[in-house]
Formats: C-alpha cells, structure tokens, sequence
C-alpha cells in the first residue's frame, strides 16, 4: 500500500515537474493567428457579427468565443476560407447574404448634419456642416452604418451594378441538365 | 442566344468511342478464354453487363441523373467485362451480381459515378468478394473439363451441385500450394514439368488468355486509347522481381515469363492499371504507379495470403495516387529549368 | 534482424493499428481533412506514440512488475500519455501556432487516442521486450500516419468529387475508409512468411 | 534561309477553311451612317474624352487622349459630328455598355493635318510617346499598347524580334491577306521597332499554309535589303499565340511570370507593324483595320473596316446566308458569341464568322471528365487542365493556382480534344476571373481597414487632445483663481456674471434655432421625397392606375371627408 502510494506520488512529482518546467520553456505570447484569420474578414467594419469592427471579431474567432458564421459581407465565401485555415467545418451563414452593394446620398434631401461622416467607420463620406456630403463611392464598404444615423433618411442603399469592369466570367451552364 | 463557349470547333472524340475500343480490345482475351472454357464466360460476361447496367440505371434515377447518356457511355460495361474475367468463370451467378453492385454501386456512384471514384470498380467487385466468400472465388475449373452448354449453366444458375469437378486452381494457386505442401522437397521446375495445369511457359490454356489481352492492349496502345507507361511500369515491376528472385533461387521461385502470362498480369497490366479515373495522370506518375503494382502484386501472389495480388495492389496505390500525382506535376511551360 | 523487420512490416502495414485493429479512428477521421493537418497529426502521433511505448515499457518493467502492480497499468499509462502529450502539445505551440489551432481539441485529444493507449497495452499483451517494444510503437505509429495521410489525400479529392448529396462529407468518408481497410486486407500473410 | 526550328508541346489541327476568304483583295468598308468609337480599346487606362457633343471632328482627329501610359489614344475615323458622348453596347461577351464617342459623319472624309515623321531622327522616348498617341496596339487581339512593349529590359539585350504573321486560328485570313497585299510597309514598319529594342536579328514567322503571304514577305525583304529571316513555321494551332511562336522561332519559353524582354525577345502581330509604320511614316493613326468576314456568308472576304463601324452594317457586306445563327468575333477556338450586333468594330475584331447550326454545331453535353489526359497532351504550355478543372469546378481557387491556372492561354486545345465535351476554357475563366476579384476585393478590404484604423487613431489623438485641453483649461483657472487677490473678487464679479448671462442665454437661443432648423429641414425632406414619384408607377396598365386611383380615393376620403377624389390628381397624374 505505502509502496504503491509512494510510486504514484513519485510519478506524480517527475511528471509535474517535468510539465512545469515546459510551460515556462516553452511560453507563447500573442497569438498570430488574429491576423491571419482577419485578413480573411472583408474589412466592412460593420459590426454585423456582433464585434466592434473586423479585428475584434478575429480576435473572438482566435479564442474559440465566437463562430466563424457569422459576418454577412464575408459571405459564404469567406466562412470557407476561415473553415479552411481553422479546419473546421463549413457552416451556413447566420444571417441572409447579401449583393454587395454601396450607400448613396440623396444630395437634394441631405441637409449636412454629418452625422452620417461620424459614422463611416472607413472614411467614405465627405462634406461639412451644413454642406451637402457625398459618398466616395469606390471606398464605401456597403457596412450601412450610416442609414440609422440620418435625421432625414437620406442615404439608401444600392447594389453594385455589373460593369465591364467588374464583370466576370460565369461558372459553365451544367449541360447534363439539359440533357435529361 | 447562343450560351455556348469557345472553341465552337470540337474534336472527333467521346467517352462512348473511348470505351467502346477497349471493349473491342478484350476481345482477344475473351476469344482465348471462350475456347478454353466454353460459353460459360459468355454467361458471365451478359450476367455481369447486365447488373452493372441495372445498378448504373438505379443509381442514376436516384441520383436524378440522365439515364440514356450516361448508359450508353459504355463505362459500366467495361467495368462489368473486367469483373466477369476476373471471377471463375463457373461461379454462381449471385457472386457476379453481388460483385458487380458493389462496384456499380458502391465504389462507383458514392463517389459520384463516372470519372470520381477513387478506387477501380472492377477490383473492388474482386476484393469485396474473395474477402468474403474465398472457397467460391478460389474454385477454377479443371482442366481439360469440357461441360456440357446445359451443365454449365445448371452450376452457374446453382441448380447442380458444385461437385470437385470443378474444384481446381489457377496456375498461381497450384503453384503456391504444391510449394506449400512440398515443404521445400519439392522445387518449381520440376512441378512446372510434371503437373498438367503447366503449359509451355505458363499455366496450360491460360497463357493463351493471357496473349490475347497483351494483343488486345498492344490494339489500344497503337490506337493512343493508353498510353505506355503504366503497362511497361507494371509489367517491368513485376518481372524485375520476379526475375531477381528467380535467378537467386531457380528452385523456390517461378521464371519472370511465367508471372507474366499468369493470373491477371497482363490483363492488369493494360485494361486496369491503366484506368485513367483511379491511376496517376502525369507520366512520372504512371511509371511509378505501375512498377509498384507490379511489385506489390508480386509480393502478394508469392508471399501474401491471395492466389493473385493484382487486385489489391491496384487498390493499394489507388490509395496513393492523390500523393504520387501531386509530388510528380510536370514542370510547366518556361518553368523547366526553376527549382 | 529479419525478426524485427517483420515486426515493423507486421505492424505498418498487416496489422495495420487503424485499418486491421480499428484503434485511433477518433484522429483517423478528424484530422484527414487536409492533406498539412494530416502530415502534422502523423508526425505529431509517431512521436507521442513511440516515446509512449518506451516509457510504457520502462514503468511497467522496472515500477510495476518489481512491485507487483499490474493491476495500476492502464492507470499509469494513461498518466504517462497525458504528460508526454501535454508536453507535445506545448512544444507544437510554441514551434508552429497554426498546426496547433488546426490540430485543435485533436491534440489533447491524443491523450485518449485509443492507439496509443492499446499498443504499449499490446506490447506487454505480445510480450515484446524494450527494442520490440520501440520497434512495434513506432511501426504503429508509421502505419497510422501512413494510412492518415493516404486517406486525406483520398479525401482532398473526393471534396471535389460529385458525391451524392446524402453521402457528403463523413459519409463518404467512411465508405473511403472502409474501402482502404478492405484493400489493406491484401497485405495478410505476409508477416508470417519464413 | 533554313534553320532549325523548335516544337512546342500539345497544340491541335482543326480545320483551317481559311481558303473562301482569301479569293478576294482586301476591300474598302463603305462609310456607315453612326459610328460608335468605345474610348476603351486597349488594355489598360480608359482614355479621357476630349469633344463635346455638337463638335465638328476631322479623320484623325484625337477624340480620347491615352490616360496615363499604359493606355492608348483614341481617333475619329472620319470626318463628321459628334453626337453624342454616351454608353453603347461593347464588342465584349458580356453585351455591357461602354462609354463611347458616337459620329455622324459628314461624307467628305477629311483628314486632319498629317504630319509624316523619320523615326530614326526622333529621341526613342519621343517616337514611344508617338505611338501611344497615335493608338498603336496589338492588333492579334490583345489590343496591349505597343510603346510600352517596346523597351528593352535592362540588363538583357534583345537578341530577336519575333514579327507574329502565323494567325493559327481557324477561318481567319486578315494578316495573310495584309501580308500578300501590303508586305512592303510592314516590313518597312519593323525596322522602328527593331530600332527602338535596338533587336540583334528579326525573324518573321509564317504558318506553311499561307506560301504567297511567305513569297510576299520574302520579296519585300529582298527588295528593302534588310537581313530579315521570313520563316515557315509548320501548321498547328496554337502557333501564332506569341508565345509558342517564340518558342517555336527561338527555343525560348517565357513563363507567364515573365516578360519576353527578360529573356531578351519580344513579339509583334505583323498589323501592329503595319499600323505603327503608318502612323509615324504617313501620320495616320489607327482608325481602321482589316477585318475578316467569313464563315455562312454569301461573301467572304477581309474588309478594311472603321473603327466604330457597327457590326450590323459590316455583316451585311458578307450577304450572310439565311440559316445563320449566331456571329462570332475572333476565331472559332478563342473567340467569343457576339451578344448584340449593335457593338462596333474595335481595334480587336480581327474576324467576324458568322456561324450556321451546320457549321459550329452545338457541343455536345458535357460528361464527366474521366481524367484520360487527353487535354495535359493538347495543352502547349504544358499544363493539367484537368486539375485544373477538378478544382475549379469545386471552386478551390487556391488549388487552381497552385496548378498554374494563369499560365493558360485560353487556347481552347483542352476543350477541343475532351472526350467528355467539358468546356474546360469556360472553367478556367471563371475561374480566373473569380480570383481577380477576389485580388480586388481584398485591396479594398486592405484599404478600408486602413482608413478604420486611421479614423481610430484620428478619434482617440482628438480625445486625449480634448482631454488634455480641459486638464489645461482646469489647472489654468485654479492657478488664475489663486493669483487674483480676494479683494478684486467683487469688482470681478459683476461683468463675469454678465458675461455668464450672455453666455447661458446665447447657447440656449442657438439649440432653439438649431432645433428648429433641423425640423424644418426635416419637414422640407419629406414633402421632398413625397413629391418624388415612387418608381413603379411608371409602366402600369390602365386597369391598375383605375385601381390606384380608387385606392388612393378611399384614403383621402377617410384622411379628409370634405375633399372626396380630388386628391389623388395631383398624385398619379404627374
């Protein structure tokens, strides 16, 4: 009894050690993988997964607090590629996705309050007090934080229309359907 | 509107065409194996065809697939040739259909069916069967046994008995037990001499099988349906060894030759090996899919458990072909001389 | 020097430790995914594995037996296992983040990776002695590897592959392991050749 | 004149039916009513407009200045009116609109001044520059400005010019006919660029079925006395793509990750040199080109079109037969369905086919690809399409590229050899273009989290200042509090108190007016937006404005019962 007592306790005390010593050894400080996982995110700032912003997000993404479901302007797409990098499976996303798509000021309602310019987490609107403002409309990100804001609901949002520029090749019509 | 894409000028060339060549090259084969058994291959052979176009047409319609296209591609048909030649030619007729599901079904269409499966059908209808019923699929008929049409066909449909008229081996399978059984007093050349299931350099009867799939193949190759590599790998693989074991011990270990005009070698080595769905694709890659099949089929014919390795081999660098196509990617135009 | 070659052959690729004994199936479907992960979790498991059974083999020899404390084996072992994978899973940490998020809860998970835990156990079943011992873990360990990183090669393909929609993901996944398992029947016999 | 030449891998032969275009000399395109010039024809930056609507234009004239320099001029190519500036449907797959110049022309065709110039009297800088201005690209239908092929790179000299005069692609005669007709000025037109790549030797590659175009050339070589080698090339496409024809003529493979130049060749299309001497030895810059018209026409033949011309009117020139189709623009292996003839001929139409059910009969359906391999042997750059399609049809993108998915030419030979009839080329540009936006997007996203950070640093340095300056504001009235002596106490406090009045009532008569302001606003953004007329009232049938109006009748009778029906006038009326 006291032997095999002791011979536990012996293990107990070489294995303890043992870990202890690694876990100072071997310390990791910071966590890398918050900026791999937010170069993933689409940079909307929108704060549509619940995060104040993209880096927050990534960070909750990191610490296992939040699921990778859930930003809208990332799409599908991007729950793919987080899937990937994280190897886990790929999820439906939380909410509808949407076309992207840019903000728009109706320049004959807008009556220059700037509340809207203070929303814009990324810069996208100019103007001044009591200035009509405007939209830049290549750096809007689509986050629509700027509708709420507006006292006279001015700003409406709008799909990007497909242009030469940005238009793209589509995947093949699958022709065994219509063969069937 | 015209939805159609670039080029607008298409080849002369389909899936049907390809398939329908290389059943017009096992005919050879099944020609030779008609003449040294009788019709019961034939039986076999419809039996198979049947099932696999049964078990495609079920899957598809589940699926919600088009039958008449993928039907007529002739792809199930060459699976089920290649399993028919590969069972006893007397066995039951529930052993082919069950094989041939399992390949339709199973290894086929899981994987979404033509074109996707990992694993060749055909040899998984091999494995699945001689894993589970090994005294069925081991049972050849003796030699010389000329069965009536109607016989053939009261063993095959299960309504005779299956006496020890048929209870004989292929010529691998002899070989193996006679060495086996001998206990080292017994040496190749001497079995090879006196027992009746030898012929002139390999099993009697069976090597003309054999030199009708190499003609067969060697149509194929001419006709650019196959290319070389994965034959020569294969049939170099499995003589290299053979031979290198045979020149160290003549006694223990049977010549290269007859390897090669025994058991599924040269069928193997042109109608399976050169699967292109499940076998490498880049040409490094078909070298050395082939020479470690051959090898490995050796290994397993000689050393392993089974009367013939082919089958298993093929599965087993199945498994490997993923790896081995993407560690030998040809380098690509202009980048020939980069790391 | 045959013996020991027929030990390894015997216990990579006859008895294989996932595709004939059916152990560490938990790692063996989890981490196939990608074809990195897989490499990663192999080597990750071969040297857990292989220093398991050394160290197995050492506790059971020189504390057990002298004591006669069969009976704490399985206890002891698992002890021995966690540590050595606490201290895996430290260093992978520290060397390479990424592999660790991926391996994620896998890596703990080697702990109670049936595979580890059943080849010491088998070792002293076989009555191996130290050399055996280290030969046959690490033989298992290979053959695990190999088989996890043939099978996520298979699995990378299949991804793209028409599957039907009910047979997606560790459907067909189990299918494909079975299929392996059958294939790797063919290498039976060939440990017991003299 | 023998040398050895080199293979490329893969490549096919479809066939040519190059031969009912050739009978006829080239013919001039008559002048069509509305030109329809795109100022985007090259690759690269979308030229400026410079003329405005109602403006008299001469031939010639600048109307699209190069933005920037990957970019090339713009010209009316004729003389006529400007009518207007706006979008017309583009000579693209897609059928989208772009921004372009649309002429009426006057019928008298005058040219602007020309000014003829000797490249080897102008600064290298200078006749690059002249090029650019004149709307000089490549004419095999890449349409890259040339000037900007047309330097040397540093450390590598160039050892040979490659004159592109193959034109592998099936039914298409426009450079075999420019060739046999105007060999002369296109040789003449090489020696500016063999000058500006200061070129050691010029090879001019010719596809072996096109002997009179190689006799021509021969012969304007001999007769010029220049030391270039016109060289037959065998026939298989793709041998006109550049880069084959460079490794055919060369032995040289440039990678897609690298420009010819590193590897001290570079290649032209034999109209490009054509265009380029006319530009600077007669002043003209590119405002036509030769276009084949081929296919199921009555009358195929290659016309020197305008550009601009719509593609409606040039059809019409060929007679096409009854049963036609569909027409193609480019070849029958790269080109593309033509999705509205209204588009205009632009400096990349090099051939219009119009195509029968006979002639480009549907493809068949598409099977599964069995991995038989047939495309990696078709492929000239060596490729495995079907990895490539493997994974472009699971959308691995990673993987696509991984396979060197932009090394593909988008020659068509994978398609044309599937047995399984994948349109493998489809894939690849879907595939392609995927991960171009996908580039895009995340510059985007790059940018914006820049200005989100930028904003966050700007927001907090403006809170710390606030801070800061209140703290200072703070200590600055306690440290003034125990300076004054308490005796000037009561002397201060009457203003101070008055000053505190002024300021508490003048805040609070601004918010009043600030408030009212803003309602009023409020209030002018509604009636604004209500004297809007909503959007879908616009194409409704009788039967629904009856409807509305009875609805609208209801409410306004409910709203206000002294005013029945009325109301809803001013409404739908508008």
């Amino acid at each position: 009894m006291i032997t095999t007592l002791a011979i536990m306790a012996l293990g107990a005390v070489v294995l303890g050690a043992a870990l202890g010593y690694a876990s100072i050894r071997f310390k990791v400080e910071g966590d890398p993988l918050v900026e791999k996982i937010e170069a993933i995110l689409p940079q909307t700032q929108c704060g549509q997964c619940g995060y104040p912003g993209c880096k927050p997000y990534a960070a909750a993404i990191s610490a296992g607090e939040a699921d990778i479901n859930l930003c809208p302007p990332g799409g599908i797409d991007g729950v793919r590629k987080l899937a990937d990098l994280l190897g886990r499976e790929v999820k439906a996303l939380e909410a509808e996705e949407k076309p992207k798509q840019v903000a728009i000021i109706d320049e004959q309602t807008c009556i220059g309050c700037t509340l809207c310019i203070q929303a814009c987490p990324v810069d996208a609107i100019v103007g001044a007090a009591k200035q009509m403002h405007t939209i830049i409309e290549p750096l809007c990100t689509g986050c629509e934080l700027c509708i709420k804001p507006c006292p006279v609901e001015c700003i409406y949002m709008l799909p990007i229309a497909e242009n030469l520029d940005n238009w793209k090749w589509k995947y093949p019509v699958i022709e065994i359907k219509r063969a069937a | 509107m015209d939805f159609s894409t670039p080029p607008y000028v298409l080849g002369e060339t389909s899936v049907r065409r390809v398939m329908l060549q290389v059943l017009l090259g096992l005919l050879p084969g099944i020609a030779a194996y008609v003449w040294l058994v009788g019709a019961s291959i034939v039986l076999q052979l419809a039996m198979a065809t049947l099932a696999a176009l049964t078990g495609e047409a079920l899957m598809l319609w589940l699926r919600g697939r088009p039958l008449r296209l993928f039907l007529s591609d002739g792809s199930a048909i060459v699976t089920a040739w290649l399993i028919a030649l590969t069972f006893p030619p007397l066995a039951p007729w529930w052993l082919i259909v069950v094989g041939t599901l399992c390949a339709i079904v199973v290894a086929k269409h899981l994987y979404g069916g033509l074109g996707q499966n990992p694993f060749n059908p055909a040899m998984i209808a091999f494995a699945v069967c001689i894993v589970s019923f090994p005294a069925l699929m081991s049972q050849w008929p003796v030699l010389g046994l000329k069965l009536s049409l109607d016989e053939q066909f009261k063993l095959i449909a299960g309504l005779a008995p299956r006496i020890d008229v048929m209870s004989g081996a292929t010529p691998l399978d002899a070989l193996k037990t006679a060495l086996k059984l001998g206990e080292g007093s017994v040496d190749v050349p001497t079995l090879l001499a006196t027992q009746d299931v030898f012929g002139n350099f390999a099993g009697r009867g069976w090597e003309w099988v054999s030199s009708g799939y190499l003609l067969g193949g060697l149509w194929l190759w001419q006709r650019k349906i196959i290319s070389w590599h994965a034959p020569l790998g294969f049939l170099g693989g499995l003589s290299l060894l053979a031979a290198a074991l045979w020149m160290w011990s003549p006694q223990q270990f049977a010549s290269p030759l007859f390897h090669l005009f025994s058991g599924g070698s040269l069928l193997g080595a042109f109608f399976i090996v050169t699967d292109p769905v499940s076998g490498c694709t880049t040409t490094r890659g078909k070298l050395i899919f082939g020479f470690s099949v051959g090898v490995l089929a050796y290994t397993i014919r000689v050393f392993g458990g089974y009367p013939d390795g082919v089958a298993f081999a093929v599965l087993l660098l199945n498994l490997c072909v993923p790896l081995i196509d993407m560690y030998t990617q040809p380098p690509i135009f202009g980048m020939k001389n980069e790391p | 020097m045959t013996h020991y070659l027929f030990i390894i052959v015997g216990a990579v690729l006859v008895n294989n430790v996932v595709l004939v004994k059916i152990l560490g199936l938990c790692p063996f479907m989890g981490v196939s995914r990608k074809l990195e992960t897989a490499f990663g979790m192999g080597a990750a498991t071969t040297f857990v594995l292989t220093v398991a059974t050394g160290a197995s083999y050492v506790i059971d020899h020189y504390l057990l037996l002298p004591f006669g404390l069969e009976y704490l084996r399985t206890l002891s072992f698992i002890v021995t296992i966690a540590a050595i994978v606490q201290l895996t899973e430290m260093v992978i940490q520290k060397s390479s983040p990424l592999l660790h998020q991926v391996l994620g809860i896998y890596l703990p998970l080697i702990t109670t990776n049936c595979a580890v835990l059943g080849v010491p156990l088998l070792n002293i079943a076989n009555k191996h002695d130290f050399v055996e011992s280290l030969l046959f873990g690490a033989g298992s360990a290979l053959g695990f590897s190999l088989v996890l990183v043939l099978f996520a090669g298979i699995r990378e393909r299949v991804e793209g592959a028409d599957v039907p929609i009910y047979f997606r993901g560790t459907a067909i996944a189990m299918v494909t392991a079975g299929l392996m398992s059958l294939a790797f029947m063919g290498f039976a016999g060939l440990d017991r050749y003299q | 004149m023998l040398r050895q030449l080199f293979n490329f891998k893969g490549g096919v032969k479809p066939q040519t039916n190059k031969a009912p275009s050739v009978q006829a000399p080239i013919g001039q395109a008559p002048l069509p009513s509305r030109l329809y010039v795109p100022l985007h024809q090259s690759i690269g930056g979308s030229p400026n407009p410079l003329v405005q609507p109602g403006e008299q234009v001469l031939k010639g004239q600048l109307i699209g200045s190069a933005d920037g320099w990957l970019s090339a001029a713009v010209h009316a190519p004729t003389s006529g009116t400007v009518l207007a500036i706006e979008d017309h449907v583009a000579a693209h797959p897609s059928g989208l609109p772009t921004l372009s110049v649309v002429i009426e022309p006057d019928g008298r065709d005058q040219w602007a001044a020309r000014r003829p110039l000797d490249h080897r009297t102008l600064a290298p800088e200078r006749v690059r520059e002249l090029l650019r201005d004149a709307g000089v690209v490549g004419l095999g239908g890449a349409v890259f400005p040339s000037h900007a092929k047309l330097t040397a790179a540093k450390t590598v000299a160039v050892e040979q010019l490659v004159i592109n005069g193959a034109e592998c692609e099936p039914f298409m005669t426009c450079d075999d006919l420019l060739m046999r007709e105007r060999a002369e000025e296109s040789v003449r037109g090489i020696a500016i660029f063999r000058d500006l790549l200061a070129a050691r030797r010029v090879l001019i590659g010719i596809e072996d079925n096109k002997p009179e175009a190689v006799a021509a050339m021969q012969a304007a070589v001999l007769q010029l006395g220049e030391d270039y080698e016109v060289v037959a090339v065998p026939t298989r496409y793709p041998a006109g793509g550049a880069k084959q024809l460079i490794r055919v003529l060369t032995g040289k493979e440039v990678p897609a990750s690298k420009r010819s130049t590193e590897l001290g060749v570079q290649c032209f299309n034999v109209a490009t040199v054509y265009t380029a001497y006319r530009a600077l030895a007669h002043g003209e810059p590119v405002i036509s080109r030769i276009v084949t018209l081929t296919g199921n026409v009555e009358q195929p033949r290659n016309w020197e079109v305008r550009l601009g011309t719509p593609l409606r009117d040039l059809v019409a020139l060929g007679r096409p037969k009854a049963d036609t189709s569909n027409y193609l623009m480019g070849g029958p292996m790269m080109g593309f369905a033509i999705p509205d003839l209204a588009a205009p001929v632009v400096k990349a139409t090099n051939c219009v086919i119009a195509g029968s059910p006979s002639l480009f009969p549907a493809s068949p359906p598409e099977m599964p690809c069995i991995r038989c391999g047939a495309c990696a042997e078709a492929c000239p750059h060596e490729l495995q399409p079907f990895e490539l399609y493997w994974f472009a049809r699971a959308r691995n993108f990673g993987k696509t590229q991984e396979y060197h998915i932009f090394d593909c030419i988008e020659c068509g030979c994978c398609s044309y050899v599937c047995p399984s009839h994948i349109p493998l080329v489809q894939y690849f540009r879907f595939a392609k273009s995927e991960i171009w936006s996908r580039e895009r997007e995340k510059q985007a996203a790059d940018a914006a989290k820049a200005r989100f950070e930028l904003r966050n640093a700007r927001a907090e340095r403006e809170q710390t200042e606030k801070a800061e300056r209140l703290a200072r504001a703070a200590t600055a009235r306690t440290a003034e509090r125990k300076a004054l002596p308490v005796k000037a106490d009561a002397a201060a406090s009457q203003p101070a108190a008055s000053v505190e009045a002024a300021v508490t009532t003048s805040p609070v008569d601004a918010e009043a007016v600030k408030k009212a302001s803003i309602v009023a606003a409020i209030e002018r953004a509604r009636a604004q937006r209500e004297a809007v007329q909503p959007r879908n009232t616009e194409q409704l049938s009788a039967g629904q404005k009856k409807e509305i109006a009875a609805i609208d009748a209801r409410r306004a009778a409910l709203a206000d019962p002294a005013k029945p029906a009325d109301a809803t006038s001013e409404r739908t009326g508008g």
